[in-house]
């Protein structure tokens, strides 16, 4: 296995991603207070007791941002782990069988990718009832169709390649092909695409929860905070100031540690034109 | 009645105001300033009535009528369509101040016996189309709403006929006294109908409306604005001081902030109990807090086993801190309250509640071992519409004390009513909510028996003496004794513990002092924030 | 200054590849050079250096470019611009590849020739049928017509220099020596000085004036054509005319070259073929070969002095 | 016969569809491979021999036209010859399976058979030039050649009876294609398996081949012993290919 | 002939397509849990009351039929009508229509007139090893921020300093920025993908000038995938303008659905929905028809 090196710039962001899982592990343990409990007066800015000021409702705000992170890391990541099995399934299967099952398939996702992405989350939201299943299935519906379209290219790519055919020459059956061969040989895709994809998670949970439609309070994630936040970023800016750089800080870190692992999966030459 | 959960909850937020000072009845001329947040009694604002009359009013409120019925006033059953079909429609008799009957389309009435009233009709009164209003238009629209399937018909009492006396009066009977008739009365779905239209088939009711009211309709885009313009015919000489009022509906808060900071409209309704902080550096904006008979209450399923036995309902409602769900929730804007809605005469005293006085949390934790229920965990239904969630929130940790474990089950306001309303037995544990208050203390006490509600029977169980109770304080004519029997009803309820009322709802107007001279009742029965519009000022210049 | 091409010492790094370590290379002008290597031998490197086309990851480390005496390394855009514009030509291994896919071949002759080019002169010049092929896209063409345009391109202006890297690899054997036909009558006709880059030694062999063949990042022989095929100096040279399948009389087992091709991530500290050399010795592991003129050729070989004659037997 | 080939023709349909048009990629072609034997196929890009490679693979079925494999048609199921045929494909890129280790990749076709690998693999490594130590290292870290090799102790680690080798040694450099092609020889001559050597140089079929057919256009022109390629095949076109050498 | 083939397969694919969303969100909407009945009447409604609403609009019979009889209407141009406004779906959605599609139109409008120079300017000077750290960081930071995110910061800014949000200018500003963003990085993907191909290297030792290859030979290579993305993002942009049409207070299409599936109100989210989607694929076709025009090895596809 090639040793994984990458740019400062996504070591940066792989830290930076890094930092705030600790921050949502620590949010488990209650490490800065339980997020619910009402510790002080309403709208205090930053100070002893509350580090981050409180909310509306005398809440000290660094716990609700922790469990915030948790609660949307985990809600994205969980539902990028289902995209990217359900892609690898979908995916390879289509790529490297073709014909009607291929047909059906990528049917079924320009169907889902037709779909704007939060008009989507909407329906499922409205579907499963708001919270955290609907936000997990909207994640999941969401960034499915691209996914899956792009390990179908590279599993498309992949059959064609000689150690595929030398196994089915020896008589390997389809499992074997698939699971030995094509999908190992897809997961670079797959772990690039899952970074993606997981940034787009963290919108569309946001966006989904800025709308009512996603993970409900008093459980916090950074779109309920920043929803929340929003309504008093006049008289109480450290209700947003804080889920929003924390979650400007998530989508940013895993986009670029994303190009980072890009250029390193499809390293690509670049040419001067003079 | 109001309690619809969606519409409801935008209902309070809506509008506006102003009374000139002309109304005969009305406060007294000229209160200098002009519009203030702090006004003479009774009054959170006073229009400016030196003010040139004409121009244009713009509001923001955030949403809009919406209901299957259309705009029917005798079937709407949500203060945001009450308020703007209050702009159209007007009722014989509506409220002042201090929620006392006031003359509107009746120029006067007698009360021969308590089972009669009779009514002398304003005279001049044309409906916006020019034509005048008859007697008949008058018996027609009350017959009409007692035939019709509108949740107002409960309301409007006993009522057993209704008859025209002579071109000028009508003569309402009824089976049995009931002392809130003529509040009743006062509220949109009572309002006059143009009868005559509506049975030549040249009007429906549902699809436009007509009516003796200061402003007509000239424009409707659903969801996105209304326009109303003077009605030329209006009795009121003088009225309404605006030409003109256009109505924005904006769902998100942050847009209706944004426009009356940026004064692209004169006046909003706003849903956060802090907008005040929250405008203080907003030059030429005022926020008022309007205070409302309306009221949050709590729903314990008692069809649900967790919540069949009384104590432990008792012991719930014990361990609840209103005054914290008072000053957190709401900012300190809303106030206890028992089932008669704090702030209406003859309400009873909150604090005088076994709840309240019956040892807190300790107490509470104490029932809950001797009903078998130590350790009680139970989900909070609620839907998304502030304040609601906060309510929710401080319950939450008032309950932790008493060592009750709540789970917040937050949705979208259709999935919660699906839930909450949809199926008998209901299958949630417990919910919130809020009902309109109204402008009698004993109109709201109706909802308490699922008999005459329909809509709780799902989660609510019927009990005998307390129905009494409510039909006994609904007969009792006002003075101390029925005050007595209302308080016999509270404590009831109290005791009951199937819907706890738990503080009033605040609403939250902010306006430009620069553009807009508004008046403003202190408090509120219907939700009906723009009942004085037409008394509004314009500023220019 | 009869020298058109000097390639001076030239090294040039990949990241952390070496891909030229210290390469010399001069053509005169109008000469046909063929430059032979096996695949990572630097001859494409070589190649792309001399118009400076390298790719923006390459380094060049040291060593110096002159085409025509002047600087290549060191010129301006505008003047390389200029020098790449009136004095060179460069053909690609992928003819079709090589041509823009979303413009008809006309078109884009005409963007190179100016407005008062002659399209379809430059077309039959390169033996085409100047109106079928002006309007077809470079996908409808076949390799060898792709690659006839190609060379019309590249020889629009004239220039003194060619720079063919592998130009016939991706053609059929017919095609191959038809398209070479092309290049060759043009350049000569236009006395331009062709460098063929090119891993086939006998079919270089045949058609250029000299030979130069590459190995592990340097010019490891240089001289006339028939000298180096016939009598190689370099015992990679002879290694390589001797293992082609195609030389081998029937039934005679083929004499492959022990090993394998070297990846440098540095300087060579010796002679970059020392580990598959039957002939070498313990300083060829440690001392960089200088050139050394034998014969007619230059070769950078400790020993290729002491070999002369015995190199000859294996070919 | 191990393998017989008799008039196969395969087509692909192309183009839009009711404007598809039929391709012959061979037509009409037949020959046979008899035990021990190795028939090299040469021909140009488009001959039609990678077309062959695959029908005598029993990768795709002929539109026409039988093949027999040991005399009998191609079982419905693959697996039935499991290990019997064998392949050495053309990138020595893509020969392997980048993440596989090579142990692991050559053990693969006894895998399938449900057979242990005991200490064949690392015989096999040792049969084509490779120690033992190779089954440890993954394809990233070995050169072109030695690729081509583990692919060929893949290949022989089940004792086919038949071996295809399409463009074995075509990507290999000059000075490492002779390597192989020796390597080639001995092996068939321990093992003495059948082959089809397929490939687009001349030189290097006709050093291992026992007979050789040339294709072109998808058909075959000519089929002639190895030792007629060195002095004059009879078809021009075969003479052209040889001038070209 | 072959173009008409070519028009004929994609309508009878796209019809598919769209069908297969009906059903979707037909079965979606019909799986909510809530009632039109409860939302729309409210819990004072009688059960006659809400047995007449479902005979009103159909809603009583199976989902089968109700599927067979709007799929009929919408053959015939009729979406339904709206049970809160009781107006014709179709009339409400053309209101609404020019809202968003100024919205999305301008946002793409920035797109293309920003992006793409950005991309290609960015990917010509790229240096290895990923290159320009800050754009790289300034385009990862334009997809990073949701429209919902700065959108709340624009509204709180504008209206701190009493400045006017109505006009689209702002909403679109807004709405740009991660399409411009994301514009810039497909640009330059594509651009660099042309930039190592062959032909780029040919043009450039024939001594060409960047901005003469850029202009010729780069622009038309690379427009393939931006195209594409094109499309993507308007659909993208039709979910982002609902986000924005609620902060900005617009009556677009996309906050009217969302309300819409708020009050179940399902003629109008079936008609907004199946709107959206046929945009997209509209989109869709006239893109590959771009594509195929600008890039003829890629029109000849079968």
């Amino acid at each position: 296995m090639k040793k994984l090196r990458l740019d400062p710039l996504s070591l940066a962001g792989l830290a930076c991603l890094l930092l705030l899982v600790l921050l949502a592990l620590g949010s488990l343990v209650d490490a800065a207070g339980d997020p619910d409990a009402i510790v002080g007066p309403r709208l205090r800015p930053p100070g002893p007791g509350w580090w981050l000021g409180t909310d509306n409702l005398g809440r000290s705000v660094l716990p609700r941002v922790m469990e915030g992170v948790g609660t949307t890391l985990l809600l994205s990541s969980a539902a990028v782990l289902v995209t990217a099995a359900l892609s690898a399934g979908f995916g390879v299967l289509a790529g490297y069988r073709g014909g009607y099952l291929n047909e059906l398939i990528m049917r079924v996702v320009e169907v889902l990718y037709s779909f704007p992405a939060i008009v989507l989350a909407v329906l499922v939201a409205a579907v499963a009832g708001p919270g955290q299943l609907a936000a997990l299935a909207s994640i999941v519906l969401v960034t499915i169709p691209l996914m899956t379209r792009l390990v179908r290219a590279a599993a498309v790519a992949v059959a064609g390649r000689d150690y595929v055919t030398a196994a089915v020459i020896s008589g390997a059956r389809l499992p074997r092909v698939l699971g030995r061969h094509v999908l190992p040989n897809v997961a670079g895709t797959i772990a690039v695409q899952g970074t993606y994809a997981l940034s787009v998670g963290i919108s569309v949970e946001g966006g989904l929860s800025f709308l009512g439609f996603g993970v409900q309070p008093p459980q916090a994630s950074l779109g309920v905070l920043i929803r929340q936040g929003g309504t008093y970023m006049m008289a109480a800016p450290w209700l947003i100031i804080g889920p929003g750089a924390v979650l400007v800080l998530a989508i940013l870190s895993i986009n670029v540690f994303g190009d980072g692992l890009r250029d390193r999966f499809e390293p690509r030459e670049t040419r001067s034109l003079v | 009645m109001r309690n619809r959960l969606a519409c409801g909850v935008a209902a309070v937020l809506t509008a506006t105001v102003t009374s000139a000072c002309g109304g005969g009845t009305a406060a007294a001329p000229g209160t200098p300033g002009g519009a203030d947040a702090t006004g003479p009694p009774g009054y959170l604002a006073l229009a400016d009535g030196k003010l040139p009359a004409g121009g244009a009013l713009t509001f923001a409120v955030h949403i809009d009528s919406g209901a299957a019925t259309g705009l029917d006033p005798q079937l709407a059953d949500v203060a945001t369509s009450w308020q703007l079909m209050s702009l159209v429609y007007e009722t014989l008799v509506t409220v002042g101040p201090d929620f006392a009957p006031k003359p509107a389309l009746a120029e006067s009435w007698e009360t021969p016996d308590p089972k009669t009233y009779v009514f002398h009709l304003r005279k001049g009164v044309a409906f916006s189309n020019g034509r005048e209003m008859t007697a008949d238009d008058v018996v027609g629209s009350l017959k009409r709403l007692l035939a019709a399937k509108s949740v107002w018909r409960g309301q409007l009492g006993p009522v057993e006929k209704v008859a025209k006396v002579d071109a000028g009066t009508v003569k309402v009977t009824l089976a049995r006294p009931y002392t809130p008739f003529l509040a009743a009365l006062a509220n949109v779905p009572a309002a006059v109908l143009p009868m005559k239209e509506i049975a030549a088939g040249s009007l429906d009711p549902a699809k436009e409306m007509l009516g003796t009211g200061p402003f007509k309709v000239q424009d409707h885009r659903q969801d996105v604005s209304w326009s109303f313009v003077r009605n030329e015919h209006y009795w009121d000489k003088g009225k309404p001081a605006a030409d003109s009022l256009s109505v924005t509906i904006a769902p998100e808060e942050a847009a209706r902030v944004a426009a009356v900071q940026n004064g692209s409209a004169a006046l909003a309704s706003l849903g956060n109990v802090d907008s005040a902080a929250m405008l203080a550096g907003a030059a030429d904006v005022k926020v008022a807090t309007q205070a409302t008979t309306d009221f949050y209450y709590l729903m314990l399923n008692s069809r649900n086993p967790k919540f069949a036995d009384p104590r432990v309902r008792q012991a719930v409602n014990m361990a609840l801190d209103r005054k914290q769900i008072a000053e957190v929730a709401l900012g300190g804007q809303g106030r206890p309250t028992g089932v008669t809605p704090a702030g209406l005469p003859g309400a009873c005293d909150p604090a005088a509640l076994p709840s309240a006085t019956g040892g807190g949390a300790a107490k509470a934790k104490e029932l809950l071992a001797q009903a078998g229920a130590a350790g009680l965990s139970f989900t909070l239904t609620i839907y998304a519409t502030e304040p609601a969630p906060a309510v929710a929130q401080v319950i939450q940790q008032n309950l932790q004390q008493a060592g009750v474990t709540v789970r917040i089950e937050q949705m979208d306001e259709a999935s919660w009513a699906g839930k909450v309303y949809g199926k008998a037995p209901a299958p949630f544990d417990s919910a919130l909510s809020w009902f309109a208050g109204y402008a009698d203390p004993g109109m709201v006490t109706t909802w308490w028996n699922p008999d005459v509600a329909g809509f709780n029977q799902g989660f609510m169980r019927a009990d005998k003496d307390l129905n009494a109770l409510i039909a006994r304080a609904g007969e009792t004519p006002a003075g101390p004794e029925r005050d007595k029997a209302l308080a016999e009803v509270c404590a009831k309820v109290d005791t009951d513990s199937q819907m706890v009322p738990l503080v009033t709802r605040p609403a939250t107007i902010a306006y430009r002092a620069d553009a807009v001279s508004p008046s403003l009742y202190a408090t509120e029965g219907y939700g009906n924030l723009l009942r004085l519009v037409a008394d509004a000022r314009v500023k220019r210049g | 200054m009869n020298e058109l091409l000097e390639v001076d010492g030239l090294v040039v790094d990949y990241g952390r590849a070496r891909a030229l370590d210290g390469a010399d290379l001069r053509v005169a002008a109008g000469r046909t050079v063929g430059v032979v290597g096996e695949s990572g031998s630097g001859k494409s490197t070589l190649g792309a250096a001399i118009g400076r086309l390298l790719p923006r990851q390459a380094r060049v480390e040291a060593g110096e470019v002159r085409v025509g005496g002047e600087r290549m390394l060191d010129l301006r855009p505008a003047e390389l611009r200029r020098l790449r514009r009136g004095r060179l030509g460069f053909v690609f291994q992928d003819p079709i590849a090589s041509l823009d896919p979303t413009m008809r071949v006309g078109r884009q002759l005409r963007l190179v020739l100016g407005r008062r080019g002659d399209v379809a002169a430059h077309l039959a010049r390169v033996g085409l049928d100047a109106a079928r092929v002006a309007s077809a896209y470079p996908h409808q063409l076949s390799g060898g017509m792709a690659q006839r345009v190609a060379i019309a391109l590249a020889m629009a202006a004239s220039p003194e220099l060619l720079v063919a890297d592998e130009p016939t690899a991706s053609l059929d054997a017919q095609v191959r020596e038809k398209v070479l036909d092309v290049v060759f009558a043009l350049a000569a006709e236009a006395g331009t000085s062709i460098v063929w880059l090119s891993h086939d030694l006998p079919a270089v062999a045949r058609r250029c004036d000299r030979v130069a063949v590459m190995y592990g990042g340097r010019v490891v022989e240089s001289g006339p054509a028939a000298a180096v095929l016939g009598a190689p100096a370099h015992p990679y040279t002879a290694a390589l005319a001797g293992s082609a399948p195609a030389a081998a009389a029937p039934g005679v087992r083929l004499r492959p070259v022990p090993g394998r091709p070297p990846v440098l991530t540095g300087p060579s500290p010796g002679c970059a073929f020392e580990p598959r050399c039957p002939f070498a010795e313990e300083r060829c592991a440690v001392e960089r070969p200088a050139p050394v003129r034998v014969g007619e050729q230059d070769a950078l070989c400790h020993r290729a002095a002491d070999l002369v004659g015995e190199l000859e037997v294996v070919a | 016969m191990i393998l017989e080939l008799d008039d196969v023709t395969v087509s692909f349909t192309t183009g839009p569809p009711l404007r598809r048009r039929r391709l012959d990629a061979v037509r009409g072609v037949s020959l046979a491979v008899a035990e021990g034997e190795t028939l090299g196929v040469v021909g140009e890009s488009g001959s039609g021999k990678t077309t062959t490679s695959r029908v005598a693979l029993g990768l795709r079925r002929p539109t026409s036209g039988t093949v027999l494999f040991d005399g009998r048609p191609f079982p419905r199921r693959r697996r039935d010859l499991a290990g019997r045929i064998q392949a050495v494909l053309q990138h020595p890129h893509w020969s392997l399976n980048p993440r596989m280790r090579v142990g692991q990749s050559v053990a693969e076709p006894l895998a399938v058979l449900g057979r242990p690998a005991g200490s064949l693999v690392a015989e096999a490594l040792e049969q084509v030039g490779l120690g033992a130590g190779f089954a440890e290292r993954y394809p990233h870290e070995l050169s072109g050649g030695q690729r081509q090799r583990v692919s060929i102790a893949r290949a022989l680690i089940t004792r086919p009876s038949f071996v295809v080798l399409d463009e074995a040694v075509s990507a290999l450099d000059v000075s490492v294609q002779a390597q192989i092609l020796n390597l080639l020889k001995d092996l068939q001559a321990e093992f003495r398996f059948s082959a089809l050597f397929i490939s687009h140089d001349l030189g290097a079929v006709r050093y291992v081949a026992d007979r050789i057919a040339v294709m072109r256009d998808g058909e075959i022109v000519e089929t002639a012993a190895a030792a007629a390629f060195h002095t004059a095949p009879e078809h021009p076109y075969s003479r052209q290919l040889l001038e070209s050498l | 002939m072959r173009l008409l083939l070519w028009w004929a397969g994609r309508a009878l694919s796209s019809a598919v397509t769209l069908l297969g969303i009906s059903v979707l969100i037909f079965a979606a909407l019909r799986l909510m849990p809530g009632g039109f009945a409860e939302t729309i009447l409210g819990p004072f409604a009688t059960p006659e009351q809400k047995a007449e609403l479902a005979a009103r609009y159909g809603l009583d019979q199976s989902v089968l039929a109700q599927y067979g009889h709007w799929l009929a209407a919408v053959g015939t141009g009729d979406f339904g009508t709206s049970m809160i406004s009781r107006q014709p779906v179709a009339a409400e959605l053309a209101a609404r229509l020019p809202v968003t599609a100024r919205l999305t139109l301008l946002a793409v409008a920035a797109a293309v007139l920003a992006g793409v120079p950005l991309g290609v300017v960015t990917a010509v000077r790229a240096r290895p090893g990923g290159g320009g750290g800050a754009g790289r960081l300034l385009s990862g930071l334009g997809v990073s921020v949701p429209e919902f995110a700065l959108g709340s910061l624009v509204v709180f800014v504008v209206s701190r300093y009493g400045l006017q949000t109505t006009g689209y200018l702002l909403p679109a500003a807004v709405l740009s920025i991660f399409a411009i963003s994301a514009t810039a990085r497909t640009t330059r993907d594509a651009v660099l993908g042309v930039l190592v191909e062959q032909h780029i290297t040919a043009a450039v030792a024939r001594g060409e000038t960047p901005w003469f290859i850029v202009r010729h030979h780069i622009l038309r290579n690379a427009a393939g995938p931006v195209l594409t993305l094109t499309a993507t993002i308007t659909a993208y942009l039709l979910g982002g303008a609902l986000i924005v049409e609620y902060l900005f207070n617009l009556p677009g299409v996309g906050s009217y659905v969302v309300q819409a599936v708020g009050r179940r109100d399902y003629a109008v989210v079936q008609a907004g929905v199946l709107l959206a989607a046929a945009v997209f694929i509209v989109m869709n076709v006239l893109v590959d028809l771009l594509v195929g025009l600008v890039d003829p090895r890629l029109g000849r596809r079968a």
